[in-house]
């Protein structure tokens, strides 16, 4: 085939998910731009094709279906969120495109039984409280182990996800009542921790963070466990946190890694831990253009390209666009039945290489082995916590939290 | 007992920042008929212009709060002069003004994404994430600084307009156009000015929310539900009406979060605007409807 | 003869929809009464608006003391000294009795005697003292009229154009009304009137004119308006008038 | 003074001057005639009935997608119109209806796999109980108020919604999708919603020119003189309600099934609400064409943004812009404002 | 036939109707009149339910009306014009009219908006109050006259058994005002029992067969033309001796 290969991406550039979204945006286009520097794939340059969904599910799938109809595109990347991504899935697998997913980590998308779909995050949301488990396990001296923790979450996909994990829910299916997983005890109970304080607040439109900061601060928790869905979230959370003068040992949110977290909160983030996907500092090796590519040098290629340090919502599509040249590569074209083969073909010893590290996949299209990382703001600084034995240049924790 | 008077004087604060951003709303409602779904919008517009205020020269938000008003005030007479000016005469002006708001909204939201992109801000004062304790009961500073200002404005507003010379002049363009131009009244200015004094109110709740709450271009359309409710639960129009339901909704939602959880205090203020429907159309404060 | 306003070969219509006004015209002398009859639909009203600024005239002109009104604003003919009460009361519904007065006097540059000419305004018509804070929607109709005939009195102006004044008047008030507007003119304000009720009307005043399919048929000393009896029998009522 | 008096007593002014007023009145009358070109709507169905030929010659599923969304918003924006339009009460909250036919018929499909499309009817069923309801309570309130507490309704649905977790609460439900290979899978539901579009045009036009439509145009311009022309206004409105109601549930319904998704905030977002709104205006409310036009618009727009000026809140801008220019130069919508002024080509004159 | 008990209708302080009692004979002509804001045309709001009364009765055909809803009231053959001309903007004269003709159960809903007898009906109507003309223009867009005028035709539309007409003769042409008397006489003459509000002396004592007259809110008298005429009561309260120049 002539011409440059056509790759198209639908985003949630407007709308809810619009800071992530951009974000995402940059980091394909980043990607793509390395890409044809460095020759493009197969011989042939890259053209992406973004287009803005403003966050709705039904402008989503018309965009996939615009890409391979109208545009002809010869591979597509996923979108950003579980909400987006679920509809997309099925239009993706009807029509035999291989679905590199960036976020979208909702347990009940992988067990439909989609052939081509591929996540590229650390294990979904379900299983994230393995790695804050980890980090009491082995960063938290026995004696001075949190015993009791206050729990509150977005009513988001996600986040549910991650309060499923911990709680020890059953993950259902409602389209037929079937059981997708069952999570119990839980890694909270697992590790002997009470919970004295429990809730969610609405997806939409919620504003009375002082509330139920307060309220949290009365029931008295050794450990603070906050599910945001967003940065935004993290940043109202932890203000009203400093307002009621709330105090823990430990502080986890599940957002926040973002540069607007710090601004937002000043010195109240420190000492809050949050996990993360990707890190500046985490020595990833990856591929581009079939040459080594460090996560350094992505950090530095962003930080030219945009003027700022990247976050994980950069840097994850910039993961599925390196996953995406990797399987063209590794199938010799852009069939994409090939490219499906070649990424389910992955293994421990041969995995795609990318600057967030190393993905084989289940027959699920969940990454087998990959735990998240967790970070900590100390003075102003997201560092790198956990875990300490995957590589070198991990900072101490600071514990306890102590107050905002 | 002291988590009743905690829950109670969290309502109260969170009433007082919704007092200000409901009341420019009802303003341009009471007075031009038009409802404004770009109100939201706008606020986040005046929020930004605090922002940066405070961040690149360092000036107080409060300081900011009159420069912020008067910035948007100039919008507001641009977009009045633009969008609203020509259809001000035509009868069905009330029904079309919800489209051209709209279609207003979403052009504030895209110049601001273009500008200040998507990302959330927030104006940190010292106050803002502060408090007075008394023993175990607080009240934050950030909110109770807000309440003020905004009990303030609105009040010297109130007053403004039932005794002024040019606020009896809106409030009879806004009964019958024709007879005030009669009566020598320039309506098309009387129009503008209180446009722009509806926007720039809405430039002043901005200044507040700008440290209160946190935001972003697309946040506006969180909120224009919840205005609209507090809008018309007080009687669409009345300025009076919309402070009292402020303040009763956020009490009240701050109750039903604290004793039956957080995901349903953002019900109350829709669960409350329908049943005081249901016994009383017209609003609190409202006048009745003509058929009985 | 001096000619306050003069109206010649107007042409006006709403919107862009087509000519009400087709040509017509109309002189007014200082100090007199005119009343304009014709048959529903005639133009009257359109006229009087015309005039006033509130239709944009779309040939024709219209000249107050030799100026032409052409492309004023309302307001601004007010200023000039042409006050305008519409068919359909131009009150402020939702605001009192005393505040629609007091709206009256909007336009005065001078508001020291506003309140003093608003309470003399009150003890001539009773019932605006009695209901001063009702709000003028809600007060019956012949009420309404008297407020929004009330009103004029506080500004005051050259030519006062009024639209059927006594419209839903009971019988005693119109007696007065045309009483007040003989006292108006005698006051040397020049009045330019429409009435249905004709014979009441001609009867209380100097010059008739007849207005029929946007154009002037007729205009002449009242007296002699009246006594046509091609005018009686299409315009006053046929034979029965007679 | 005399002198016109004078010549038209010489012909006799009586007869002459009534002469005159006839002579205007037939000329009036005479532009009341309307004529309306009835092929043009049933030509465009037919047209789209065959479209789907063209799978035979490629893959032209984008095509279908569109002309499949546009029809369901044409059904949506036909039964808003009912209420908006016609009875003048303009709804926000029309998506919830939306939302209820989507989730009745996704749970039925979901559970014993009946389609959606035989379901569909129901749905409309129970969306017209639900708007009986619903309209009950609502349309006491009118104007502005109205319009709010049609917004609060769906606000009130999302939280339901968002807590039930039969249906999956604010996550959702996945759907199976068929097993037709991937030219073929669109069709059923593209006839499903072009059918259903025609038949909501159809009945719009029916109810417009019955005793209920011009009921309820009274009501839209003043309910006391609707009521005491001697029309039900309360039985009325809510019968429109209900209809309108229904209209927006079907398609719901099958919209579930075509997205494989149901979750609340694919139903219960302002932006579905507001389509329906726009559309209206947009074309014209209170007009037969005017919501199909105005769904044919917004959606080409959408596109052509989208696809022109690509991902930015340009994107937003552009069509914020776009709609207040046609707002000001198009106060009564396309359809409306051209009809107004004579100049509706007869192609579009529908009703 | 119509009969009012006690009628009542309070705005706070002010009683607008306070205890008013009269009765309407079936076949008659009924003048009801009285000074500016003596309570007329609330009166005729609360018979015919546009508004609801604070206390009292009505009673129609021996049937009590005052608990139903207007359009109730108007299926039963009351119909009311407004003293404030009320139209249907955006529809025309013709639509206006017509929409006041009666329409049956359910099953009428869906019949088609006007049928061909309803608008040769209608533009009879038209045509007899010489308005034919305006049959298409927008109702909104009318002068004074012609919106008294085309209320008149649509209450003519519904074929009523009474009729309340609140000022019909406001504002309209003197020579069209002779056939409209004219006109109501005949539909008297038909069987038709009209209750009228009017300021135009002449046109009542020609009209009516009796006159009720009201005054802050109550009855102040009853009976013939003649008789009211000579009224002192009436003549110091409402005609101000101005009744001999008029007639
Ligand atoms: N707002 C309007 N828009 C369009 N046409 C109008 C409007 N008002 C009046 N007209 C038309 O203009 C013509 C003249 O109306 P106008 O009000 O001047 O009559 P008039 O002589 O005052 O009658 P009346 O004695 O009934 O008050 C009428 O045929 C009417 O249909
Ligand atoms: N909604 C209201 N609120 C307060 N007062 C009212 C209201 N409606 C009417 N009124 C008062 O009630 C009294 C009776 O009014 P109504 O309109 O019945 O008089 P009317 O006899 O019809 O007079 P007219 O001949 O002038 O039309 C008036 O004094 C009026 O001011
Ligand atoms: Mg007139
Ligand atoms: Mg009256």
């Amino acid at each position: 085939q002539e011409g440059p290969i056509k790759i198209g991406a639908s985003l949630p550039l407007t709308g809810n998910f619009s800071v992530a979204g951009s974000k995402h945006q940059q980091g394909y286009e980043l990607c793509v731009g390395l890409i044809n520097e460095r020759g493009g794939i197969l011989g042939r340059q890259v053209e992406l094709i973004v287009s803005d969904n403003r966050s709705d599910p039904a402008t989503a799938i018309n965009q996939y279906e615009r890409f391979i109809n109208v545009d002809g595109v010869e591979a597509v990347y996923g979108t950003f969120s579980s909400r987006l991504t679920f509809p997309v899935a099925s239009i993706l697998a009807k029509n035999g495109f291989v679905h590199p997913v960036p976020a979208g980590g909702a347990l009940r998308i992988y067990t439909q039984g989609h052939k081509n779909i591929f996540y590229f995050q650390p294990n979904a949301a379900e299983y994230v409280g393995a790695s804050l488990a980890g980090v009491l396990k082995d960063l938290v001296p026995a004696d001075a182990a949190p015993k009791s923790a206050a729990i509150i979450s977005a009513d988001d996909f996600f986040a549910n996800g991650v309060w499923s994990g911990l709680m020890g829910e059953k993950v259902m299916d409602p389209a037929d009542g079937s059981e997708v997983a069952d999570l119990a005890p839980g890694y909270l109970a697992d590790n002997g921790i009470e919970v004295v304080f429990s809730e969610k607040w609405p997806e939409e439109g919620f504003s009375d963070w002082l509330n139920l900061a307060n309220r949290v601060k009365q029931s008295g928790p050794d450990m603070i466990i906050g599910l945001t869905a967003s940065a935004e979230e993290a940043v109202q959370l932890t203000r009203a946190f400093k307002t009621v003068r709330a105090e823990a040992d430990l502080v986890y949110l599940s957002q926040g890694t973002q540069a607007e977290f710090a601004e937002g909160t000043g010195e109240s983030s420190n000492g809050i831990l949050i996990h993360t996907s990707w890190h500046k500092d985490a020595p990833f090796e990856g591929l581009l253009g079939g040459e080594p590519f460090s996560n350094a040098d992505y950090v530095a290629a962003h930080q030219a390209a945009y003027g700022a340090v990247p976050d994980e919502d950069s840097a994850i599509p910039f993961a599925v666009c390196q996953g995406i040249e990797q399987a063209m590569i590794g199938a010799g074209s852009t069939d994409n039945a090939a490219m499906g083969t070649w990424l389910s073909g992955r293994s421990k010893d041969d995995p795609v290489r990318s600057i967030l590290g190393r993905f084989n996949w289940d027959d699920t299209g969940l990454p087998a082995d990959k735990p998240f990382l967790m970070t900590q703001w100390n003075g102003g600084e997201l560092q790198f916590v956990y875990p300490t034995d995957e590589f070198e240049g991990v900072n101490p924790m600071t514990y306890p939290k102590g107050s905002f | 007992m002291e988590q009743i008077v905690q829950t109670l004087i969290l309502g109260i604060a969170l009433g007082g920042v919704f007092a200000l951003m409901g009341s420019g709303l009802s303003l341009v409602f009471g007075v031009m008929r038009i409802v404004n779904l770009a109100h939201p919008s706008l606020i986040i517009a005046g929020a930004y212009v605090t922002y940066w205020g405070f961040k690149l020269w360092g000036i107080d938000p409060l300081v900011m709060l009159p420069i912020a008003a008067i910035i948007l005030a100039a919008i507001g007479v641009i977009l009045y002069k633009l969008v609203f000016e020509k259809e001000a005469k035509s009868a069905k002006y009330s029904e079309m003004t919800v489209l051209l708001t709209f279609a207003t909204a979403m052009i504030v939201e895209g110049a601001l994404g273009g500008m200040f992109t998507n990302t959330q801000r927030v104006t940190s004062p010292d106050y803002a994430t502060d408090a007075i304790f008394f023993g175990n009961v607080f009240i934050p500073t950030g909110q109770l600084y807000a309440g003020l200002a905004s009990l303030v404005i609105i009040g010297a507003l109130a007053l403004f307009l039932k005794h002024s010379r040019f606020g009896n002049a809106i409030r009879a363009t806004t009964q019958n156009r024709d007879a005030a131009e009669l009566l020598g009244v320039n309506v098309n200015f009387v129009g503008i000015m209180s446009f722009a004094i509806g926007i720039g109110l809405a430039g002043a709740a901005g200044s507040l929310v700008s440290f209160v709450f946190s935001f972003f271009p697309a946040k506006h359309w969180e909120w224009i539900a919840v205005l609209m409710s507090l809008v018309v639960l007080g009687g669409m129009g009345s300025i009076l009406g919309t402070v009292l339901a402020s303040f009763m909704l956020s009490i009240v939602a701050a109750f039903v979060g604290a004793y039956f959880g957080s995901t349903w205090s953002s019900m109350t203020f829709f669960l409350a605007l329908f049943l005081i429907l249901l016994v009383r159309p017209q609003g609190l404060f409202g006048e009745k409807p003509e058929l009985a | 003869m001096s000619q306050l306003l003069e109206v010649t070969s107007l042409t006006a219509g709403y919107d862009d929809g087509p000519a009400i006004l087709d040509g017509a015209h109309l002189t007014i002398e200082p100090g007199k009464v005119h009343c304009i009859i014709g048959p529903n639909g005639a133009g009257k009203s359109t006229l009087l608006k015309a005039i006033c600024g509130m239709l944009k005239i779309r040939q024709g002109d219209v000249k107050f003391k030799g100026e032409s009104l052409k492309g004023l604003r309302p307001d601004q003919i007010l200023r000039k000294g042409i006050c305008f009460v519409p068919q359909e009361r131009a009150l402020f519904p939702k605001m009192t009795v005393r505040e629609n007065l007091r709206m009256g006097g909007y336009s005065l540059a001078d508001k020291s005697g506003l309140e003093r000419a608003i309470d003399e305004i009150e003890e001539r018509f009773p019932i605006l003292r009695e209901r001063r804070d009702q709000h003028a929607g809600t007060m019956s109709g012949g009420q309404q009229q008297t407020l929004a005939m009330a009103r004029t009195l506080i500004i005051r102006p050259e030519i006062v154009m009024l639209d059927e004044p006594s419209l839903g008047l009971a019988p005693k008030i119109v007696h007065e009304m045309f009483g007040i507007m003989k006292m108006m003119a005698s006051e040397g304000i020049t009045i330019l009137l429409v009435e249905q009720n004709a014979l009441m009307g001609l009867k209380n005043s100097d010059w008739g004119v007849v207005l029929d399919l946007g154009k002037t048929l007729f205009e002449g000393p009242a007296p002699e308006v009246l006594a046509d009896p091609r005018i009686q029998e299409l315009y006053l009522g046929g034979k029965k008038a007679a | 003074m005399m002198t016109i008096l004078t010549e038209t007593a010489a012909a006799d002014a009586t007869s002459s001057v009534l002469a005159a007023r006839k002579a205007h009145n037939a000329k009036l009358s005479a532009n009341a005639d309307k004529k309306r070109a009835v092929w043009f709507p049933i030509a465009f169905l037919a047209a789209l009935l065959v479209l789907p030929a063209l799978q035979f010659t490629g893959n032209y599923n984008y095509v279908l997608h569109l002309v499949l969304f546009t029809a369901c918003y044409v059904t949506m924006a036909s039964g808003w119109n009912i209420l908006g339009g016609f009875t003048g009460y303009i709804s926000l909250g029309h998506n919830v209806f939306f939302a209820i036919g989507g989730y009745f018929a996704g749970m039925i499909f979901a559970r014993y796999g009946i389609s959606t499309i035989i379901l569909a009817p129901f749905a409309g069923l129970l969306c017209a109980f639900v708007g009986y309801l619903i309209g009950s309570v609502t349309l006491k309130t009118r104007g502005p108020s109205f319009i709010i507490s049609s917004l609060a309704l769906v606000m009130i649905a999302r939280i339901l919604f968002d807590h039930w977790q039969f249906v999956g609460g604010a996550n959702g439900v996945a759907l199976k999708s068929n097993d037709l290979s991937v030219e073929w899978a669109k069709l059923p539901y593209y006839y499903a919603f072009v059918i259903l579009a025609a038949f909501s045009v159809w009945a719009s036009y029916k109810i417009k020119h019955s005793k209920l439509g011009l009921g309820l145009r009274a009501i839209s311009k003043d309910e006391i003189k609707a009521e005491s022309a001697g029309i039900d206004t309360r039985t009325y409105k809510v019968l429109a309600f209900a209809v309108s109601g229904a209209f927006v549930g079907m398609a719901g319904a099958i919209w579930g099934e075509y997205l494989t998704y149901i979750r609340p905030n694919i139903f219960l977002i302002i932006l579905v609400s507001v389509n329906m709104v726009l559309m209206c205006i947009l074309g014209g409310k209170g007009t037969i064409a005017g919501p199909v036009i105005g769904a044919i618009l917004i959606i080409a727009f959408n596109e052509l943004f989208v696809a022109t000026l690509g991902a930015s809140e340009l994107n937003i801008l552009a069509t914020g812009v776009l709609m207040v220019v046609v707002l000001l130069f198009f106060p009564l919508g396309i359809v409306g404002t051209l009809a107004r002024h004579h100049r509706l080509p007869r192609i579009l004159n529908w009703d | 036939m119509l009969k009012v008990n006690g009628l009542c209708k309070y705005f706070g302080g002010i009683k607008a109707v306070d205890g008013c009692t009269f009765n309407v004979d079936r076949g008659s002509i009924t003048a009801l009149i009285g000074p500016n804001g003596a309570g007329k045309t609330t009166a005729f709001n609360c018979i015919s339910r546009t508004a609801a009364p604070t206390k009292g009765e009505v009673w129609l055909d021996g049937e009590r009306i005052d608990h139903l809803r207007p359009h109730k009231i108007t299926q039963r053959g009351l119909s009311r014009t407004f003293q404030i001309s009320r139209n249907l903007a955006d529809m025309t004269v013709l639509e206006n009219v017509i929409c006041q003709s009666k329409i049956g159960g359910w099953r009428d809903l869906m019949k088609p908006a006007m049928s061909t007898q309803e608008i040769d009906k209608a533009m009879g109507i038209l045509d007899f109050l010489g308005i034919t003309r305006i049959a298409y223009e927008d109702g909104s867009n009318l002068s004074y006259g012609q919106k008294k005028l085309m209320d008149l035709a649509a209450l003519l539309m519904s074929d009523p058994k009474i009729i309340l007409l609140d000022e019909p003769a406001g504002g309209v042409n003197p020579t069209l005002l002779e056939e409209i008397v004219g006109h109501i006489r005949k539909l008297n003459d038909q069987g038709m029992t009209v209750l009228i509000v009017e300021h135009n002396m002449d046109l009542i004592m020609r009209l009516s067969h009796r006159i009720v007259v009201m005054a802050q809110g109550k009855v102040i008298a009853e009976g013939e033309p003649a008789e009211i005429r000579e009224d002192p009561l009436v003549l110091d309260a409402y005609l101000g001796g101005v009744l001999e120049d008029a007639a």
